[in-house]
């Protein structure tokens, strides 16, 4: 029995540690083909050059105008999701019929499996148009529209994980909230929002990384050009994109542009690593307070 | 590698290449339906280091093989030989309303296109004085493909030199609903996009540097060579590895013997009389120096 | 005679579960009335209904009139904000915010827009005291409310409700999670708190129902057996259901 | 009483918000299964269902590819989720104060953040090339598992979390194992929560394209894929090939097969559903 | 003499913080021992050292001796899935796994891979009548728990524990949340076990510690301020803390 449980909690421990081989795995991959790239650019330059043209006859390797792409993109994706999908999530926990509820929670996960080559399509031919009119400087390819479409996509990821979260805070909380004359509003934002933090946190991460991560989208709808900006209404480029069309494009494999995926992989890394710490450092402060 | 099963023959490589082998392999089992073609199109790079790797057996190639993949080959003891199989057209493009850019010169084009074209460049009466002074936005095909590779060949005269603020897509369908939707739209990518999108846009005639006419994008004018310089060649790369199979003999038989058929019902330009005698030739030697195994 | 609160044939069905059957009844203001039963007879549903917590719950349905100082609070016009103020509910689990002691005591004021720090700080002190907790915390508001023991987070509750100065105060079995002393506070604290509000309590405990309580009410099974003031209830009830439950005979 | 209004003004407001939010996503939704029913139902046919795929656009199918799509869905499903729920499972009862778990934390929430393509190139490497998998369904199955693990893993933890302990308590207390608690009374208690995130990370696993490309994915597969080790190709690369097309009927058959796909996605959330219904019905504390 | 249980200088630590404070006690066979004493005294978790139930907690750290049957219970060779089949424990709140009565009853033994029909059911019939539920729920056995009500859901609780045939029965305020009726069908319940079991049952009612318990302890802030039959401590008390608590003069 005893070593039946020790067998096992060893072998949960060891699909854990799945992970940690993962991590090794992409760290090996990344640095032993950027080591090269590196090798060759000094980093000064990869850091501080603001273009990245490797394919082009006059290269310069700074990864900044896709660092900004990438962030540019995510920010504005998220700035529309964090705030429609906490609210759906809200709303559906606290206002809506729990009829409504189970029937629009997973309707809405749908959006999360339509194929992302769609999404790329309705940004380049209804959104962008759409946006033109109102906007009329904004170009035919942009940080906004894809941007605006990704922050479609991962709605669900927020509000279906946070209205799992907000579901499972005590019904005590909630009760002596509304004992006290709160409105479903400040009962959701003064105790259900604080006390589900963790868990809309998580929602939140995994939503960034999702919008990070992201490929066809911008690719169709941002225009694929590497662009030192913060102005959401040009053409930009991301660091996944480029990665995903140098490696399933013509480039010699082996070759210095070739190695400039790996280099662009292990930036993004860096980049998620240092996200992932901070909200971890915001997780930590928060939960002290609430647990 | 492959044990067991039927017979089988594995091809990869550009995503342009792609749809002649599609037609190739989709024919060649009409009429072997015991053989097994699959194509991938994990793009002319990934292509050739399964190629190198003796992975598969045949790359579609949107470019010529380079050193370093050549090396590669030799390193795993692989002698291959490239096939022309079609040309593919290059359309320059503007948005249907634009009624002054009717036809453009190689020059003016190098001039549209160079790397010091770049915030220098930027409206249309810098190219022709009558035009007017309106800024012009660019697009052109992902600066990985081979048709960026060989435009800028062609027109600025080394591969890749090329201006970088302009609006890029791996997918050509892109680039058409861009230059759609934008009246000042300049762009270029490949025929058969052009050709099925008339409606859409407007191409632009190019002055044949020799000729001095203005010649518009069309499969007759590619296939006569008066359409130039802007087309351009695709290949595919046989190992001689595969060439011990009865199948891959039969399938690149078929392949060059079909292409120009099939090539053009894709929307490519097939290669004319003279130079598919020449790849069947090239063929014949190719096959001749490398005997099919017989079976032990 | 002007009654605190009138119910008026009461009828409550969670789907078609009948769980309050024709339920009246009239309570004087500053009097004590506890409401005892078995499990499941509907006390808590019936209390919950003086405050429409209810209201947010499922298949609930509720027919008849429930009036505070002559006012039908299922009326469309009223505020159920307005009425949770004014009837405070103190549940059977402590049920403090995860927050400071001070921020739980302000919770009902900072939702009403009340953020004047002179007016807080004295809300705070006044209810603390009138919760009898205010010795035994003062010197550390800031603490976590969940570090307090039981006893010192119900009495935290109370004084969370008595905040906002409700006149009615609901009480679902305060003192069932706490020891004999905390208990024996918070009994006191009702005997206190009398002077000032109207409270409902509900309890298993018969001895304690008999010492705060100026009137009783005995549910079972939904329906409304006997209702008296307290002393007539332990002493010499009416029904033999009553006086077999008092007793503990009963099942 | 004025700011009660003002309160109750803010409450009103928020659940128009609130619906209006919700609205908008819906109509998102409706938008976009509308334009695709109606580009590409004309063409679904028991016979594009049941062909190869071709170079005519009205004789192609997608056998193939609808094939290759249910394999690579449940060998992938059976991979991550034994592995994530039990990677869960460890980080949450088991490994909370070590410090090897602080660290798996970290890591997997980094994981998380790693763009699908790069767990292509470490498919390539280590399933295709190390394992010798090659360009199988297993090692493109292999590497979406990887890719989905972080999202099974978080959402795992945070079902687990919200089990209440006096539910682990009355186990122990008599007599079970940890892992009796576990597996008998705390795993089955979170399983609704943990199916969601399953939902989420499956649809997103067959949606992908980019790392089974590169992982040796095919794109022309004249022949069903009948085992694991077959080579394959899968809807989405079958979509996105069609998208690319310069003919405007292959626009169409990419629309049906949008919509095949999206059969799919709901037939497997629905069974999901369901089982999500069942345990969350059953266990309302 | 042979004790049933025997506790050694216990003291406990949560951390830094000491909890339980050098107590020993002795019980003999087939008695019901009550602990009584304030909120976070440490009668919880004297009693959840008993059964090892503290063992996965965080910061929990035990010193002394604690014997069952002679044998102690923290030695590395002790099993303590074993020990918790041998020494129950029934819960303040009711705690029923979200599975049909019959599940629930039988759960102890499936554990131990007991799957054979005819012992569940009769386990079920043996152990639901122990704890006076058979009559209730024998026709409704695939009901779930969760829809039995209170009183119902922790006869079920003692029931499950019973089903393992344990030798000592461990009670935390297995009454606090129970009306009167179910109370005393739970007190009845303890005193037919007595024949069979040893028990020890935490209460914060004194009535019910007079009223069930042969022996009473008196925990306070840690200490184990005095031990005696029940009669005489309600009666005649050494200490005058005790003497103070019990008539609720404390604080
Ligand atoms: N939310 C609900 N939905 C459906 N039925 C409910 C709900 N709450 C209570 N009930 C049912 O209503 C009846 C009365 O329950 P109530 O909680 O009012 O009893 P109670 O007298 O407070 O019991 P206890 O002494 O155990 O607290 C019970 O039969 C109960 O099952
Ligand atoms: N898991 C824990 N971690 C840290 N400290 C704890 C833990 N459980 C209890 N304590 C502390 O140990 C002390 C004794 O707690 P215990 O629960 O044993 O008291 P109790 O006598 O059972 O009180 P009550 O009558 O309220 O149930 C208290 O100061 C409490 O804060
Ligand atoms: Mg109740
Ligand atoms: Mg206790």
């Amino acid at each position: 029995m005893r070593r039946k449980e020790k067998f096992i909690e060893a072998l949960l421990a060891l699909c854990a540690g799945i992970s940690v081989f993962t991590t090794v795995g992409i760290l090996y991959v990344l640095v032993s083909e950027s080591y090269g790239f590196f090798a060759t650019v000094p980093l000064s330059e990869f850091l501080t050059d603001d273009q990245w043209t490797p394919l082009f006859a006059d290269q310069h390797f700074g990864i900044m105008p896709l660092v900004a792409g990438t962030l540019l993109t995510t920010v504005i994706a998220i700035a529309l999701a964090l705030p429609v999908g906490l609210t759906i999530a809200i709303y559906l926990n606290e206002y809506a019929h729990p009829k409504l509820r189970k029937s629009v929670k997973p309707a809405l996960e749908v959006l999360a499996a339509i194929p992302t080559v769609v999404y790329g399509y309705f940004a380049l031919t209804v959104v962008t148009p759409f946006l033109q009119q109102i906007f009329p400087e904004l170009a035919g390819f942009s940080a906004l529209s894809a941007g605006l479409v990704m922050g479609v996509m991962i709605i669900p990821i927020i509000s279906s994980l946070s209205e799992d979260a907000l579901f499972a805070v005590p019904k005590s909380l909630r009760e002596a909230s509304y004992g006290m004359g709160a409105t479903p509003f400040q009962t959701s934002f003064k105790v259900l929002v604080p006390a589900a933090s963790s868990g809309i946190i998580v929602s939140v991460i995994l939503a960034i990384s999702r919008a990070v991560g992201e490929t066809m989208i911008v690719a169709i709808a941002a225009g694929q050009q590497p662009n030192l900006t913060a102005n959401p209404f040009v053409p930009i480029e991301t660091i996944t994109t480029y990665i995903v069309q140098v490696s399933t494009g013509d480039v010699e494999r082996g070759s210095l542009e070739y190695k400039t995926i790996f280099a662009a992989g292990i930036t993004l890394f860096i980049f998620t690593f240092i996200l992932n710490n901070i909200s971890f450092w915001i997780k930590k402060k928060f939960l002290q307070k609430y647990e | 590698d492959k044990k067991g099963g039927p017979p089988s023959i594995s091809i990869d490589g550009s995503s342009t290449v792609f749809p002649v082998s599609e037609a190739v392999a989709e024919e060649f089992m009409a009429v072997n339906p015991n053989v097994r073609v699959t194509v991938g199109e994990s793009g002319t790079g990934g292509g050739f280091s399964k190629f190198s790797n003796g992975k598969i057996d045949i790359n579609d190639a949107s470019r010529p093989i380079k050193s370093k993949e050549d090396s590669a080959c030799k390193a795993n003891n692989i002698a291959y030989e490239s096939f022309m199989v079609a040309y593919d057209g290059m359309a320059i493009v503007v948005h249907p309303s634009n009624t002054w850019c009717n036809d453009i010169t190689v020059e003016e084009l190098k001039r549209l296109w160079e790397p010091s074209a770049r915030d220098s460049i930027m409206t249309w009466n810098q190219i022709r004085s009558d035009w007017p002074v309106e800024q012009i936005r660019l697009f052109g095909p992902g600066t990985q493909s081979g048709t960026f590779d060989y435009f800028t060949e062609a027109i600025v005269g080394t591969a890749k030199e090329c201006r970088t603020d302009y609006t890029a897509s791996e997918d050509d369908n892109v680039l058409v609903q861009g230059v759609a939707a934008d009246k000042n739209a300049f762009g270029y990518f490949g025929l058969a996009y052009y050709n099925n999108n008339k409606d859409k846009i407007k191409a632009v005639a190019v002055i044949n540097p020799k000729s001095a006419t203005p010649v518009l994008p069309s499969i007759e004018t590619v296939k006569n060579k008066s359409y130039s310089p802007l087309s351009r060649p695709l290949f595919i790369y046989v190992t001689d590895l595969a060439l011990e199979r009865q199948e891959v003999r039969d399938f690149i038989q078929f392949y060059i013997d079909n292409c120009a058929k099939l090539s053009e019902s894709v929307g490519y330009v097939s290669l004319s009389v003279e130079e598919l005698s020449i790849e069947e030739a090239k063929l014949a030697k190719f096959l001749e120096a490398h005997p099919v195994k017989t079976a032990q | 005679m002007s009654y605190k609160l009138e119910a008026e044939n009461i009828n409550v069905h969670y789907g078609s579960n009948h769980v309050i059957k024709n339920v009246s009844m009239k309570l004087q203001p500053n009097t004590v009335t506890a409401f005892i039963g078995p499990s499941g007879c509907g006390k808590s549903t019936f209390l919950r209904c003086l405050n429409r917590m209810n209201d947010y719950i499922d298949l609930f349905h509720l027919d008849g009139k429930i009036k505070v100082d002559g006012k039908n609070i299922y009326d469309k016009k009223v505020r159920v904000e307005e009425l949770r103020k004014q009837i405070g509910m103190v549940f059977q689990k402590p049920n403090p915010f995860p927050k400071s002691i001070y921020e739980n005591v302000v919770y009902g004021l900072r939702i009403q827009g009340i953020n004047k720090k002179s007016i807080l700080d004295e809300t705070v002190e006044r209810s603390l005291q009138q919760a009898a907790l205010w010795e035994e915390v003062k010197d550390d508001l800031k603490k976590s409310a969940l570090q307090l023991s039981g006893g010192q987070q119900q009495r935290l509750c109370i004084a969370r409700t008595l905040a906002t100065n409700p006149t009615v105060l609901l009480m679902d079995e305060p003192a069932s999670a706490l020891d004999p002393i905390s208990t024996s506070k918070v009994e006191e604290l009702i005997h206190d708190l009398k002077k000032d509000l109207t409270i409902i309590i509900v309890t298993h405990n018969m001895q304690q129902a008999a010492r705060v309580s100026d009137t009783t009410a005995f549910f079972y099974l939904g329906d409304l057996v006997e209702m008296d003031a307290t002393k007539v209830m332990f002493t010499n009830p009416r029904e033999t259901q009553t006086q077999n439950y008092i007793t503990g005979r009963f099942g | 009483m004025s700011e009660v209004n003002w309160n109750r003004i803010k409450d009103r407001s928020f659940k128009y918000f609130g619906i209006g939010c919700t609205v908008f996503g819906l109509s998102v939704l409706v938008v976009f299964l509308l334009s695709i029913i109606i580009q590409g139902v004309a063409r679904i046919d028991w016979d594009f269902i049941t062909s190869m795929p071709s170079r005519f656009a009205e004789k192609a199918g997608i056998l193939p590819a609808l094939i290759g799509t249910l394999w690579i869905l449940v060998l992938t499903a059976a991979i991550s989720i034994p592995i994530g729920v039990a990677s869960g499972v460890y980080l949450e009862e088991y490994g909370k104060k070590n410090r090897f778990a602080k660290f798996l934390e970290i890591n997997i929430a980094n994981l998380a953040g790693v763009p699908s393509i790069i767990y292509g190139l470490l498919g390539l490497e280590i399933f295709g090339r190390i394992m010798a998998m090659g360009g199988s369904i297993l090692a493109g199955s292999c590497t979406l598992a990887l890719l989905i693990l972080p999202v099974v893993i978080v959402s795992t933890r945070e079902a687990i979390k919200a089990v209440p302990d006096t539910l682990r308590q009355a186990s122990y207390g008599l007599g079970a194992s940890k892992w009796q608690t576990l597996s008998r009374q705390v795993i089955p208690a979170s399983a609704g929560g943990i199916v969601t995130g399953i939902i989420l990370a499956i649809s997103r696993a067959i949606g992908e394209t980019a790392p089974l490309i590169v992982v040796g994915a095919l794109v022309f597969v004249p022949f069903v894929p009948s085992g694991p080790m077959d080579q394959f190709t899968v809807l989405p690369i079958q979509i996105f090939n069609w998208v690319s097309r310069p003919e405007k009927e292959f626009g169409v058959n990419a629309a049906a097969a949008i919509i095949i796909l999206l059969l799919v996605t709901f037939v497997m959330n629905g069974i999901a559903l369901y089982l999500r219904n069942r345990w969350q019905k059953k266990i309302k504390w």
